[in-house]
């Protein structure tokens, strides 16, 4: 049974509290009707499905009912860190080891200036 | 009942046993007697008792080999009456009590007599593993039956077939440091981590805590081991950061440090747990620890060795005589050899030699052994054969002698002329394999090491291993280890460690130990006698082989093939040794054969203790409304409606006799068509959504529009998951500007917040928005009805005026004198008031409507006249009349789709993919059965040609069908494919009775299809 | 009422008195309480009718009204609990943006109100809770270990500090743990809940010979 | 191959089994075969069998990571049934479960297929809308079922608690008695032995680290063992597929869940049919050795790691004990995981994919152990003439852009 730390309530809860929502940073396309019947499809359903380094959305339903996500090793399930909705992680499939600190801050810049991305 | 009250095996001195406290026991319908702080297996030895059970497969006789958790074969029925039966519980695991009875779970008609011995002796050759692949295959019709016998020989014990008089609990438990198993390493860590401050758990399986330091031969400061065992125990006691856990065992090592514990709190008092005051304690507890750091100081498990007959009674594992000896005063026969790869093992003929019974010969596989035990055994001038092992056991009972005979372990070769020696008992011992199993189950895989000849666990972070539980096994070693595994463990939590002293203990000079698993015989092993590598499921060393020669290389086909490992005991003695015999027929090393995954639970676990309270009336929370107690008081039957209870409908006595459902929903839809009826509705997911954006937000989660939704108004919304497909509705009420009231499906309720939450957080946080659930706040009671109007004025202040308080309108005043919601929807197609008030006043409010509700002829009506009503009118229920591939547009219900909202709303996209637009689609239909008398079944297939062969091409099914009593006929809602297009057409539902319905196709709407009713 | 739909606040408290029923009146009817003896070890306490407030907005302009109204802090960190002198009004955070006002009954309304006027045109929101939820008081020596078998957050002292509440699962339900102060517990517990919650603290708690000051 | 018989077995006793052969051989991997199959679990096998023995084709190689059968072949309840709501999904499982019926003789290994009957209970009304609607659609469809009272139900249970006191009391139950249990590690090596007989390579601990493609047609596979050629390549890998389809450059409508099951003590014998609740979530059956075999749920997070977690098991033993009070002194003895390949309808997915030559057949969810012999049949069709069965066709993954979905989820909930 997982402990996850929620970056809300800031402190290790026990997995019963949370609910697992899927892959993380699926954005909606922002203009739904400009997407073909595959491209919507492909947000609907497909998935990464790693084996490894996945990134997957949180919710901490018995708690402060926020989201959240959570970079977590889908063999060993072992949590290498989670952060709030609108952050980008620090470790990767190409950064298992964790990315830079100010290389992530970067990232979050660029990412919250494109409009309609929050996920 | 015959007795035995002489404990022929019972040393008159020593032990940890209280001999002053005699305690009976009945085996197999004999009485024995034995003492506190005896396991079952101990008296039993002590009483003499061969043999304890029959083997699985081949029912052969079979006696207790081991102390501990590793026993294969002492597994009894305990339990004196049905209720409390256990099956296969080992005795070596059951504290003695007194008046506990147990029996064998083989043999026929009795253990020492088993017919079934005869099939094994005759039959045996011909069930190799895989025998059952290998036959029964003709005719197939025919395998059912042969299975028919081969089930009458399975399991073990049997289960009780009444229901458990005992409860069992639960407790959440966290600490900092978990410390499994309170032996030498195990102690010194507990000690050092709870000196330092940490929060502590030690757990330990045993009755007492000590583990091998309690039938230990050496001193510690010049005291007998266990005192000092005492004074740790003690001082652990005193500090309020420690939980001492005894008789409780690590079953099972979860993600993340989640340890459960099972605690054994009554299992040693009696059958069942003792009733002290009324009070009935929990018969035992799952502790479920989440640890910080994980110290495993499980210890080692000793193996046998595999030689022929090794499953005889009277072959037992070296340690387990020393500890029967040493810890509870038996001496488990009279002449004993011992067959030994290494010096640790010469412990049992020393043991067996100071308890005054003879010792035979000590056969040491090694050619040269030297070491202190080695030179004990000298001085007592004990035979030591060197270079020799037991080949085989004599006897079919009880062991009458061995052959003996010097080997070269690694060619696999007898080299020795063998010799017969008389004995009646074999200890053996092939070495020591750490207890890895807890840290398996975390996934990390054990590596094979040489210099100890097992594995050591892998470990993933935050897990320690601690003296023999990583190979450790010497005592002042061990020690250290502990002492400085919970350094390590401490350090991680960023604590400070404080050093302990350790306890004085003399070096003790230990000889190498050989590698020794199988014994060789002279002959094949495919033609020895049985060599058992693991006696539960009869697997041999020859099976084995077989194995490997039918090509099953991978060491778990082999394991799968032959069963090895997979009975009560997860081999733990024996799958090394099947390991070893498998590496050496592919002529590989043990590491090549494969590392063994053990999985939870360490040892069996009772179902009662992982469900805990939980059962029963606690299965799931039962969830009631504040209006329940008048439903009970008012004859109400239920209906499970996700966690709530709702009534379905009130059952009145007609010339006493109770109405049936039938007669009860047809008197409850009549009240409300023709006066007025009330139900209980409060179980609607009520969220309180508020913020400048809430409207948009609306918008976009919603099919339909919501910009227009004046203050005081309400409307019916429909939801779609981002696939098109509708999955919850209910009206919407806007309070104010910002303000709003949206309900939801009763089941939908959580989901929904957590639904428009998602979207929220996810995808649209800049719209200012926030959503607080409020169904448990309002209590909500819904009068419906042609006099709806007249009660409800009687007890209201609220301008109940037709053209000023519109259908779809909702007025705030007082109802009954409490500050109320009112809202004017509805869902039966009469003129309704749905009264919200706040939850604490509802029942005033509801009685208040019953005293003046007479009059009119008010009626409570459950959840069926409510189904019936909303069908009546084509109303849908999501989730039943939907079920996950239905649009909006399936459903007819256009109306309630915003095409040209400028967002894309949630839902919208997927409705123009190429499936969605497809004609053929299943749409929403109603259908009036050709014969008014009919009900058509919920769920009946709808076909257009019944004399269709099989398979017949269904259209569409039925989703919800009633009686209408308006109507006085049948009348139902469907899917049928193109429906909206086939009005009137005539279809067909055949039913498993034979007999084919004729239905037509019209439109779901059956009663009061312009919908004047609801706004009179 | 003059106002036909009324605003947003709404009192749903009857000006006259009518009777009421707390959450747990089909409890005391159904199952009954279990007597206090001497060697009840735990004691269970239900405060009914209190007015529960949800506070939903920026931390600041919800710090400075309640400071204004309440004479209260909004406790910043998660988890934060902070009581009034008396120690009978609270607020709690359950979120970044979500906090619990309990205040005695009666007071919820017009509380609600001067809220509204201190807080002007900031973005907030508030709402009414009081018929949803009831407060269930736990004192006594086993009170912790009854806790214990109920939720699987660590109520242990060394994390669970007077001044704490956690939203948190309990049993099969969902509740708020408090600890208001050293020797006192307090469940929030939902309405429909709240049958639940109280038949399995009587189960979980025979042990400790639980009774029930009604 | 050497034929297995009661006379045989009893020729080799007396010859102290000092004669069996391999039941199948250890092979070098070839250079190049006509056929590839990435995953050596039973649908592999299976459609590595068919492929030999209907169509023709033996030059085909069974690409596998580690043994036999080890993946959810080893790890399921064995539970084999045919009674799906939807037609396409019936018409492709019935079709499976035909094959069951003569699987044994087929194989000449005995698979121990156990056809004691599968009951899905029902709990609250619109569990029995669903039941009564599952089973009058697969009566139409020719498949057996009934809908069972309780009082029904509890003659052919006794000790299960069929009483009005139960938490969630029992309505009802579907039935379906030509459905059973199979020993799952005998399927996979009956089919290995027999698929090996006609000259398939089975390529143990070998496993699968890219595609050779050109030009989006594939050509082989690489491994650690070397390269192989071949223009058809077939993956049946279960929770790996969409490992499998990242290295072939794109990805599945595929999720890999821990599902757990467990087992008890072996007891003698009390429980003669399958019982599976959704509502209160637990499955039940005995098996031929004793034990009680208990299936679990899903568990929401993807998961590799062949465990899942505690709360799952939990809630499962409490279902159990829900259902057969009984049971509540009965101790378990080991749970395990597996991993699951989910889609989004719960069906499987049997396509063609974005890569020429390249099929997929994956997404059984926890459906897959019961369809072996029909998906391993369809697929060999599929693989031998380079299009889809008709049975297959529905299951393509074209489903996930038009909408065309196969929707268990709305009658089965979880569909074990």
């Amino acid at each position: 049974m997982f402990h996850i730390y929620c970056p809300y309530c800031e402190e290790l809860r026990e997995e019963e509290e949370f609910h697992p929502k899927g892959q993380a940073h699926i954005a909606r396309p922002v203009d739904p009707e400009a997407c073909s019947d595959e491209e919507w499809g492909d947000y609907l359903f497909f998935r990464d499905n790693p084996r490894g380094i996945h990134h997957e959305l949180w919710v901490h339903a018995v708690g402060c009912r926020k989201f959240f996500n959570i970079t977590r090793n889908t063999v060993s399930y072992e949590i290498l860190e989670t952060y709030r909705m609108g952050e980008q992680p620090r470790f990767t499939a190409g950064h298992p080891e964790g990315k830079p600190a100010e290389q992530v801050a970067a990232e979050a810049e660029a990412v919250s200036r494109q409009e309609g991305v929050k996920a | 009942m015959s007795q035995s009250l002489k404990q022929p095996n019972r040393l008159r001195e020593g032990g940890r046993i209280d001999r002053s406290h005699t305690l009976h026991f009945t085996f197999n319908g004999k009485r024995y007697l034995g003492h506190a702080g005896d396991t079952l297996a101990s008296a039993l030895l002590a009483n003499g008792v061969d043999i304890v059970n029959r083997s699985f497969k081949y029912s052969r006789p079979r006696g207790i080999v081991a102390a501990g958790p590793e026993e294969p074969n002492a597994l009894v029925q305990l339990g004196s009456t049905e209720a409390a039966q256990v099956p296969n519980v080992r005795a070596t695991q059951q504290a003695l009590f007194d008046g506990l009875t147990a029996q064998s779970t083989n043999g026929w008609p009795n253990v020492q007599r088993d017919v079934m011995s005869l099939v094994g002796k005759l039959g045996g050759r011909f069930m190799p593993p895989g025998f059952y692949y290998k036959t029964f295959m003709a005719p197939a019709s025919l395998w059912m039956t042969y299975e028919k016998y081969i089930r009458k020989g399975a399991g073990l014990g049997r289960s009780p077939m009444v229901p458990d008089p005992d409860v069992y609990d639960h407790l959440n438990q966290h600490c900092d440091v978990l410390v499994v198993g309170a032996g030498p390493a195990g102690l010194a860590a507990a000690l050092t981590a709870a000196r330092s401050g940490a929060r502590v758990i030690l757990c330990d399986e045993q009755e007492e805590m000590g583990g091998s330091l309690l039938d230990s031969r050496e001193l510690l400061d010049n005291q007998p081991a266990d005192q000092w065992v005492a004074q740790v125990l003690e001082e652990l006691a005193r500090l309020d950061n420690v939980t001492l856990l005894a008789r409780t065992t690590a079953n099972g090592y979860h993600d993340h440090h989640f340890v459960t514990l099972h605690e054994r709190r009554t299992e040693h008092l009696g059958e069942t747990a003792p009733v002290v005051d009324d009070y009935r304690p929990s018969r035992s507890r799952m502790h479920h620890v989440r640890a910080g750091q994980v110290l495993l100081a499980t210890g080692a498990h000793e193996r046998p060795l595999v030689y022929a007959n090794n499953d005889v009674p009277g072959n037992l594992l070296a340690g387990a005589v020393s500890t029967y000896i040493r810890r509870y005063g038996v001496v488990p026969g009279n002449r004993l050899v011992l067959s030994t790869s290494n010096d640790h093992a010469y412990r049992a003929a020393l043991d067996w030699f100071d308890a005054g019974r003879e010792v035979v010969a000590i056969a040491d596989a090694r050619r040269a052994p030297d070491g202190d035990l080695v030179a004990q055994a000298r001085e007592r001038g004990i035979r030591i054969i060197e270079g020799a092992a037991v080949l085989e056991a004599k006897g079919s009972t009880r062991v009458s002698g061995v052959r003996v005979a010097t080997i070269d372990a690694a060619a696999f070769k007898v080299t020795g002329q063998a010799e017969t020696l008389a004995c009646d008992t074999i200890a053996s011992s092939g070495g020591y394999s750490p207890v890895i199993h807890l840290a398996s189950h975390t996934g990390a895989r054990p590596s094979w090491n040489d210099e100890i000849l097992g594995f050591v666990p892998g470990l993933v972070k935050g897990v320690h291993a601690a003296g023999s539980a990583r190979g450790i096994h010497d005592l002042a070693a061990g020690l250290a280890d502990g002492v400085a595994m919970a350094a390590r463990a401490l350090e991680t939590l960023g604590m400070t460690s404080r050093a302990i002293e350790l306890p004085q203990i003399d070096t003790r000079r230990e000889g190498a130990a050989c590698g020794l698993y199988q014994v060789p015989h002279e002959k094949p092993t495919l033609r020895a006698p049985k060599q058992f590598v693991d006696p539960q499921n009869d697997v041999t060393a020859a099976g084995v082989e077989l194995a490997t020669r039918e090509g099953f290389e991978s060491i778990e086909h082999i394991k799968r093939y032959t069963a090895m490992g997979f009975g009560t005991d997860q081999g733990k003695l024996g799958n090394i040794n099947g390991m070893a015999i498998a590496a050496r027929c592919l002529n590989k090393s043990i590491p090549e054969v494969g590392t063994t995954v053990f999985r939870p639970n360490y040892t069996p676990v009772t179902f009662g203790a992982i469900v805990g309270r939980h059962c029963r009336e606690r299965f799931d929370p039962e969830r009631y409304t504040a209006l329940h107690q008048w439903h009970v008081e008012n004859g109400a039957e239920f209906e499970d409606v996700g966690q709530w209870k709702r009534p379905w409908y009130f059952p009145t006595i007609v010339n006493g006799k109770k109405e049936t459902m039938h007669e009860a929903v047809a008197r409850e839809c009549r009240a409300v068509r023709e006066k007025v009826g009330i139900l209980d509705a409060s179980t609607l997911g009520k969220i309180d959504i508020q913020g400048p954006d809430a409207r948009e937000f609306l918008g976009r989660i919603y099919t339909n529009k919501w910009e227009k939704l004046a203050v005081g108004r309400a409307r019916y919304g429909l939801m779609c998951k981002d696939d098109g497909m509708v999955t919850d509705d209910g009206v919407t009420t806007c309070l104010a500007d910002n303000h709003f009231l949206m309900t939801t499906t009763t089941g939908g309720a959580a989901a929904i917040l957590e639904w428009l939450e998602l979207w929220h957080q996810t995808e649209w946080p800049e719209l200012n928005v926030t959503f607080t659930s409020v169904t448990d706040h309002w209590a909500t009671m819904t009068i419906t009805g042609p006099e709806a109007r007249k009660l409800l004025a009687e007890i209201s202040d609220i301008d109940l005026d037709r053209e000023r308080f519109k259908f779809m309108d909702w007025r705030a005043g007082k109802v009954a004198g409490v500050p109320a919601r009112v809202f004017r929807i509805s869902f039966t197609g009469e003129l309704t008031y749905e009264i919200n008030v706040q939850a604490n006043y509802a029942m005033h409010v509801w009685k208040t409507l019953f005293t003046h509700g007479e009059t009119y002829g008010l009626t409570p009506y459950g959840t069926e006249t409510m189904h019936v009503l909303r069908a009546e009118k084509g109303f849908i229920i999501v989730g039943q009349d939907t079920d996950g591939s239905v649009t909006p547009e399936d459903l007819g219900m256009q109306w309630c789709v915003g095409y040209d909202k400028p967002y894309s709303w949630v839902g919208k996209r997927a409705l123009s993919r190429s499936d969605t637009r497809r004609d053929g689609r299943k749409q929403l239909v109603g259908l009036r059965p050709k014969d008014p008398a009919v009900v058509l079944e919920e769920g009946a297939q709808i076909v257009l040609d019944p004399d269709h062969p099989v398979p017949v091409p269904m259209v569409g099914h039925v989703t919800s069908s009633y009686y209408s009593p308006t109507l006085d006929s049948g009348f139902a809602l469907a899917v049928v494919k193109g429906g909206h297009q086939r009005m009137g057409e005539t279809v067909y539902l055949p039913m498993a009775d034979g007999k084919t319905h004729a239905a037509e196709i019209v439109s779901p709407i059956f009663v009061d299809p312009k919908g004047e009713r609801q706004h009179v | 009422m003059s106002d036909p739909v009324a605003t947003t606040a709404f009192d749903t408290r009857p000006d006259t008195s009518v009777p009421t029923e707390s959450p747990l009146a089909w409890s005391y009817h159904e199952t009954g309480c279990p007597g206090v003896s001497q060697k009840s070890r735990v004691v269970l306490r239900e405060r009914a009718m209190l007015g529960h407030l949800i506070l939903r907005g920026g931390a600041i302009a919800l710090d400075e009204a309640l400071r204004e109204v309440l004479g209260l802090a909004l406790p910043a960190r998660p988890g934060g609990l902070n009581h009034d002198s008396e120690g009978v009004r609270s607020i709690q955070w359950l979120s970044p943006d979500e906090w619990l006002v309990i205040v005695p009954g009666g007071e919820a309304f017009a509380l609600e109100q001067r809220l509204r006027n201190a807080l002007g045109g900031a973005h907030y929101a508030i709402v009414d809770v009081s018929g949803g939820q009831t407060l269930i008081e736990l004192e006594g020596e086993a009170a912790r270990e009854l806790l214990m078998k109920s939720t699987p957050y660590d109520v242990h002292p060394a994390n669970f500090p007077v001044g704490k509440g956690v939203t948190t699962v309990f049993a099969k339900a969902t509740a708020i743990v408090r600890r208001p102060t050293e020797d006192r517990w307090e469940l929030v517990v939902r309405r429909s809940f709240a049958d639940y919650c109280y038949r399995w603290l009587l189960d979980a708690g025979e042990e400790y010979g639980v009774g029930v000051e009604a | 191959m050497q034929r297995y018989s009661g006379f045989g077995l009893v020729k080799h006793a007396l010859s102290h089994h000092e004669n069996w052969e391999r039941q199948w051989r250890n092979p070098t991997p070839k250079k190049q075969y006509d056929v590839i199959i990435v995953g050596g679990g039973g649908h592999g096998l299976a459609t590595a069998y068919y492929l030999a023995k209907e169509h023709g084709i033996t030059n085909v190689a069974v690409v596998e990571k580690g043994w036999l059968g080890g993946g959810n072949t080893a790890r399921n309840t064995t539970i084999v049934r045919s009674n799906y709501l939807w037609d396409e999904s019936a018409a492709l499982y019935e079709h499976a479960m035909t094959l069951w019926e003569g699987l044994s003789r087929d194989l000449n290994y005995n698979v121990m297929f156990s056809q004691r009957g599968v009951m899905n209970l029902g709990h609250t009304l619109q569990d029995m809308r669903d039941i009564q609607r599952r089973v009058n659609a697969n009566r139409l469809n020719g498949i057996d079922g009934e809908v069972l009272t309780p009082e029904r139900i509890q003659e052919i249970v006794p000790i299960m608690d069929c009483s009005k006191n139960a938490r969630y009391p029992i309505l009802g139950a579907s039935w379906q008695p030509r459905a059973g249990v199979a020993r799952h590690d005998a399927v996979a090596w009956g089919y290995a032995r027999a698929a090996d007989a006609l000259g398939v390579d089975l390529l143990q601990n070998t496993e699968v680290t890219g595609f050779k493609i050109r030009d989006g047609r594939v050509f082989g596979v690489h491994t650690n063992r070397g390269d192989i050629e071949a223009k058809t390549v077939g993956c049946v890998a279960a929770g790996n597929s969409g490992v499998l389809a990242k290295l072939a450059g794109f990805r599945l409508p595929i999720e890999s869940h821990p599902l757990q099951a467990l087992v008890s003590e072996p007891l003698k014998p009390v429980l003669d049919t399958v019982v599976m609740s959704n509502h209160v979530h637990g499955y039940i059956s005995q098996t031929d050795k004793g034990d009680l075999v208990i299936g679990a749920g899903i568990d929401g997070y993807n998961g590799y790691g062949q465990r899942g977690s505690y709360p799952t098991v939990q809630h499962t033993l409490q279902a159990i004990v829900e259902m057969f009070p009984i049971f509540s002194r009965v101790r378990m003895n080991r749970q395990w995981g597996g991993i699951v390949d989910t889609c989004p309808d719960a069906c499987p997915i049997l396509s063609k994919t974005p890569v020429k030559g390249l099929f997929f057949n994956c997404g059984w969810g926890t459906g897959g152990f019961k369809a072996t012999p029909g998906s391993g049949h369809v697929f060999a069709w599929t693989l031998a003439r380079g299009k889809t069965h008709p049975l297959a066709a529905p299951f393509s993954i074209d489903r996930f852009h038009s909408g065309a979905l196969v929707d268990e989820h709305g009658a089965a909930g979880v569909a074990h």
